[in-house]
């Protein structure tokens, strides 16, 4: 355990190395949000009736691009190796990781998006669901890719395996996760999406941490 | 029975074989000496050694038990030291060491051999830094130092939380002749506490009654290529 | 030190014979300024007491420019001429630009509210706005990206001049998208001919804020400097104590 | 000139050999453009009148995700360095990079677009002018987005600084982009906006290029 | 008047004196070994030589013209070999070095030295190849290689284009005894040409008659850190 949260510490101190990593994330977010009323035009009705999927796209893609540094780093400069021959288990080790990431990258995105539902004009009564749905979702996202990014250490063929694998994983992320919020602001309980969420949640965290184990030791052979 | 040793080791990489039938038994307090030229296979078996990559045929034993029956237990009883550093460019140097420091920490032996320090982890890493000449530098960010520098870090590594087992891929790499000395005087310290040494290194670390083994000898006949490089003095450290 | 340390004596010497005779006039101005936007001009007879809001909104408004175009010329100086200190005025003057936009913003909600009804529309000036508050963002967050400092300046500096350049184009696309787009209904932000019992303390805030802005600078980019000598110290302490233990 | 195609050569061929750089960008473009008749409802006549601006965003959001390793590689293993003292103008070598990401990033993105365009039911009319006016938008945003890559390199959490520094620069090409698709959907010429395009082009090809390479010099310092 | 030379050169890392008021001079067939224990700065003055740094103070002259006048002139005269392999683990290692062969044959100096072997590129990298024995792994992925064929490769690229003036930031790094005789024999026929080299070290490269430069003895009086190293015989290379 200790070398778990020593783990855990280590990332979210590189990444917190300055506040402003974190920020950046969340400002990331809002920036990329606010891209899409000068592609559609600024009509408020029309917004407001695509702020869940610009909400849910752009969290997942604000994830996306933190994942490519995920295990890179460690696989270059050598950590990755002793991370394998750790006296822990390896899916212990990934899943610290994972939880850095997380702490990093999903804790702020949940943070930010209220400020990006008032600004694309979302429905109020719908904030509570979506800060629910984005905390099962940025978990389930942050599981997924990093197996994913792990899958993509060294082997070449592994790059279209990942998108083969993993984007598919995220989609239904991404649907039931816009589709909760968008119950609530059609007036239905989101209990169902939610509940599948909180599914999908659970079977990734016994599959992906297993998963990213296996990865790992083979990238590092 | 104590110890570390492997049988009939064979290391296959992208389908050519790299050596065969190789074997080695290091005790307590002894040292080994990886010798041969370039591309013969040394890294590749002290990553067999260490675990990180599975032999293609043979098997390595550690203090009488299969590695593969516990690695993990094993894990614990060794440090390796491999070509890259693993240092991280953002941390200070202290971080550095600290997170590796804990990272085997998990289930350290710390009773397990006799140049073990003392239970304070901190003042455990102050003294590696100390050793390997990096104290005053501690709390630089480690993108800061220089090649040797970087080497030295990774060097205290191994200092800064005991184990018998010590794995280095050649140690002395961008290291001048004095961390050299401190190198070989923490070997020495190592050994006489009963830890065990396999090195690889293209350049002698005078360790004199290292037993060796020429990885050249243990390549497949086929590969022409290093086949008269066997015999040569200038490899070092042949006993 | 070397030729980095050289000249910051001059600035400092300059700037703390300014930074008096500044905070003083920022003072009496805004001080000035706030005592007609409150006492002595009349509230609107449409907006009502709203208005009064203008006197912050309207200057911080010109502020947030001004800044920028500030930070673009000393960025500019500093690649061409390699001034440090320039670099070290662009620096300092980000942040103060960037609360001056966010005032501007936030003042802009505030009144927004009351007037069309929400805190927030696609209008070509506000977004414009906007997007002026990202590129600050960008630029501070350029700037302390790196361990190095020297490196981060001079990273920053170039973003700062491309930046300058599209900023006129950026508000120019916005202008043109909210025109195609935008439905009519929209108040439009602007007023008839402004009276002079509100053109007064508008512009006395208007140079207020010009001064603390000068102010602000002075003072950050002071204490960058000590910053970066105190730095300079430790570091060569910290090596000369390496030469006392020894490799 | 020799260097400047050897660079083309063995940055398109990198690509090519680990396909999943190119293939994430693909997939992500097409998912992110796929979630929104999800999070939208399948209304045809809605769909059509988002779809030129979701194209143009969510391309442009999946362009980010390459930038990051644009110019990393080279920096993390010395070769910027030796590109820094090659023989010929370094802004020449930046072009070489720029074009060999449009070759890999850019060409794609353009080559899917269409597809997007039918899921999301685009005008049939309008799909020549959308080609034109992303084969114009896609190299500016390689120019503008290698600009930043080079500024950030080096930083902590460069993936994200990134598209800080990049997104509020390219706003005018979503503009005009999506204008352009607009316009011709409305029954009007697209011309000016392709003008305008062909003119961002044009001072970006000045102004990128030296930028990178003044970052670059910094960079490898 | 032909040659390389520096004056009253300064270098300032994270706003340190890493040295100061350096003099250099290399006359063509001359070569200048820079020595000194880790972190004096030999990094750091054959980065300031190569261009990539600026020098805090002082100026570098190629050939009579200072080299802040045309840096580019002065690119195509020169080869660099830092501590960093440049080598893309993805292409072959053929594609490396014919990749660096383009890239610095823009402007080559063709006939600036005698050791110009011939206009065909090609023949030239399977030359090159074949001198640091890396021919029969031509067509492997970089990724296959180990450290020390990893290094050879990027030894060759010196070989495969020719230019008067070779900065090599130590060399003979994970190179085994026989490719360090090639390299020797390599560095002994480029200055027969008529070639110029520096070298940093800090195990012996065996050049006799070169002139050294103790970087230990340019630090700034603060910094007595290396004051004492200056006059060890393990350094090597002194002449
Ligand atoms: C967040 C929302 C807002 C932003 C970002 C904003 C931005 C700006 C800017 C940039 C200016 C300076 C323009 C120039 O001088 O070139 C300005 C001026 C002004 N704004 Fe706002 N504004 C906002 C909301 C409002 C509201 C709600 C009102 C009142 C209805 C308002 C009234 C004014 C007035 C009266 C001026 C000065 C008139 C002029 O110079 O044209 N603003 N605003
Ligand atoms: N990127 C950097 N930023 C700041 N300081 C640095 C950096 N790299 C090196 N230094 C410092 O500059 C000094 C000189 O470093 P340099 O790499 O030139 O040493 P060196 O003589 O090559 O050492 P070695 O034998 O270890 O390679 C060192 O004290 C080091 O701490
Ligand atoms: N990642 C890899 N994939 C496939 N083959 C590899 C890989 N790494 C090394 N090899 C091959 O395995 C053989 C042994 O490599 P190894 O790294 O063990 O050599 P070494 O003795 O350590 O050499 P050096 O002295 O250069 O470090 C080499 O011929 C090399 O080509
Ligand atoms: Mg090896
Ligand atoms: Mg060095």
């Amino acid at each position: 355990m200790n070398g778990f949260f020593a783990l855990v510490g280590r990332d979210t101190r590189i990444a917190l190395r300055q506040l402003s990593d974190t920020m950046m994330v969340i400002v990331f977010f809002v920036i990329a949000a606010a891209l899409f009323p000068f592609g559609v035009g600024p009509e408020p009705n029309l917004l407001a009736r695509m702020a869940p999927g610009i909400l849910w796209v752009t969290a997942l893609l604000a994830a996306m691009l933190s994942f490519d540094r995920l295990f890179q780093n460690d696989y270059d400069d050598g950590t990755l190796e002793l991370l394998v021959i750790a006296p822990q288990p390896l899916w212990m080790t990934a899943l610290a990781k994972i939880v850095a990431h997380w702490l990093t990258t999903g804790l702020p995105l949940l943070v930010a998006s209220p400020v990006i539902g008032i600004m694309l004009i979302l429905e109020p009564s719908s904030y509570g669901v979506l800060m629910l749905a984005m905390a099962l979702g940025t978990a389930i996202i942050s599981l997924v890719g990093a197996l994913g990014a792990a899958l993509s250490l060294g082997s070449r063929r592994s790059g279209v395996l990942l998108s083969l694998l993993v984007l598919p994983l995220v989609i239904p992320v991404l649907i039931f996760g816009a589709g909760a919020v968008d119950a609530v602001i059609g007036g239905f309980a989101a209990t169902q999406q939610l509940l599948i969420l909180g599914g999908l949640l659970m079977a990734c965290l016994v599959v992906c941490p297993w998963g990213c184990a296996v990865a790992l030791r083979l990238a590092a052979e | 029975m104590d110890g570390f040793e492997g049988t009939g080791l064979a290391c296959i990489r992208s389908d050519r074989i790299v050596f065969a039938g190789l074997d080695f038994a290091v005790s307590p307090g002894g040292a080994l000496i990886l010798s041969g030229p370039n591309g013969s296979g040394k890294s590749s078996l002290l990553r067999l050694m260490a675990g990180i990559a599975s032999p293609a045929a043979g098997e390595i034993v550690w203090n009488g038990m299969p590695v593969s029956k516990d690695p993990e237990r094993f894990f614990a009883q060794m440090h390796y030291v491999g070509h890259r550093d693993a240092v991280k460019a953002a941390l200070t140097v202290r971080e550095n060491l600290a997170f590796h420091a804990a990272l085997r920490g998990g289930r350290a032996g710390r009773t397990e051999t006799k140049s073990n320090i003392g239970t304070d982890i901190n003042g455990d890493i102050d003294r590696a830094l100390d050793n390997v000449g990096l104290a005053p530098l501690a709390d630089l960010p480690a993108r800061m130092l220089s090649a040797g520098q970087t080497r030295r870090l990774t060097l205290a590594r191994i200092l800064a939380t005991p184990a018998p087992l010590w794995l280095l891929d050649e140690p002395t790499i961008a290291l001048d002749y004095r961390a050299v000395d401190r190198l070989r005087a923490a070997i020495a310290a190592h050994r006489a506490g009963g830890g065990m040494i396999v090195a690889s290194t293209n350049v002698p670390l005078g360790i004199d009654d290292a037993a060796t083994i020429d990885l050249a000898a243990h390549a497949p006949e086929v590969d022409v290529v290093w086949g008269d490089d066997s015999d040569d003095p200038d490899t070092g450290n042949s006993p | 030190m070397l030729h980095r340390f050289a000249n910051p004596t001059r600035f400092l010497r300059l700037a703390n014979a300014v930074l008096p005779w500044a905070t003083s006039l920022t003072v009496i101005l805004i001080g000035a300024g706030l005592y007609f936007a409150f006492g002595a001009s009349p509230a609107d007879y449409q907006q009502g007491e709203t208005v009064r809001i203008m006197y912050v909104h309207v200057p911080s408004a010109w502020m947030a420019m001004f800044a920028y175009a500030f930070i673009a010329v000393a960025s500019a100086v500093g690649l061409i001429w390699k001034h440090p200190v320039a670099h070290v005025c662009a620096l300092a003057a980000a942040p103060i630009g960037a609360c001056f936009t966010v005032i501007c913003l936030t003042t802009g909600s505030l009144w927004g509210k009351p007037m069309w009804g929400t805190w927030w529309v696609w209008d070509a000036r506000l977004t414009s706005v906007l997007v002026l508050f990202f590129l600050y963002l960008g630029f501070i967050a350029l700037a302390n990206a790196f361990d190095d400092a020297a490196r981060g300046e001079k990273a920053s500096a170039i973003l700062a001049l491309v930046g300058a350049v599209n900023l006129p184009i950026i508000k120019f696309s916005v202008d043109w998208w909210n025109t195609l787009h935008q439905p009519a209904s929209v108040t439009k932000i602007g007023m008839p001919a402004v009276h002079s019992s509100m053109l007064i303390p508008l512009l006395l805030m208007a140079v207020g804020f010009t001064m603390l802005f000068v102010v602000l600078v002075i003072v950050r980019a002071r204490a960058e400097l000590a910053d970066r000598r105190i730095n300079a110290l430790r570091s060569a302490r910290i090596h000369a104590e390496t030469a006392q233990s020894g490799a």
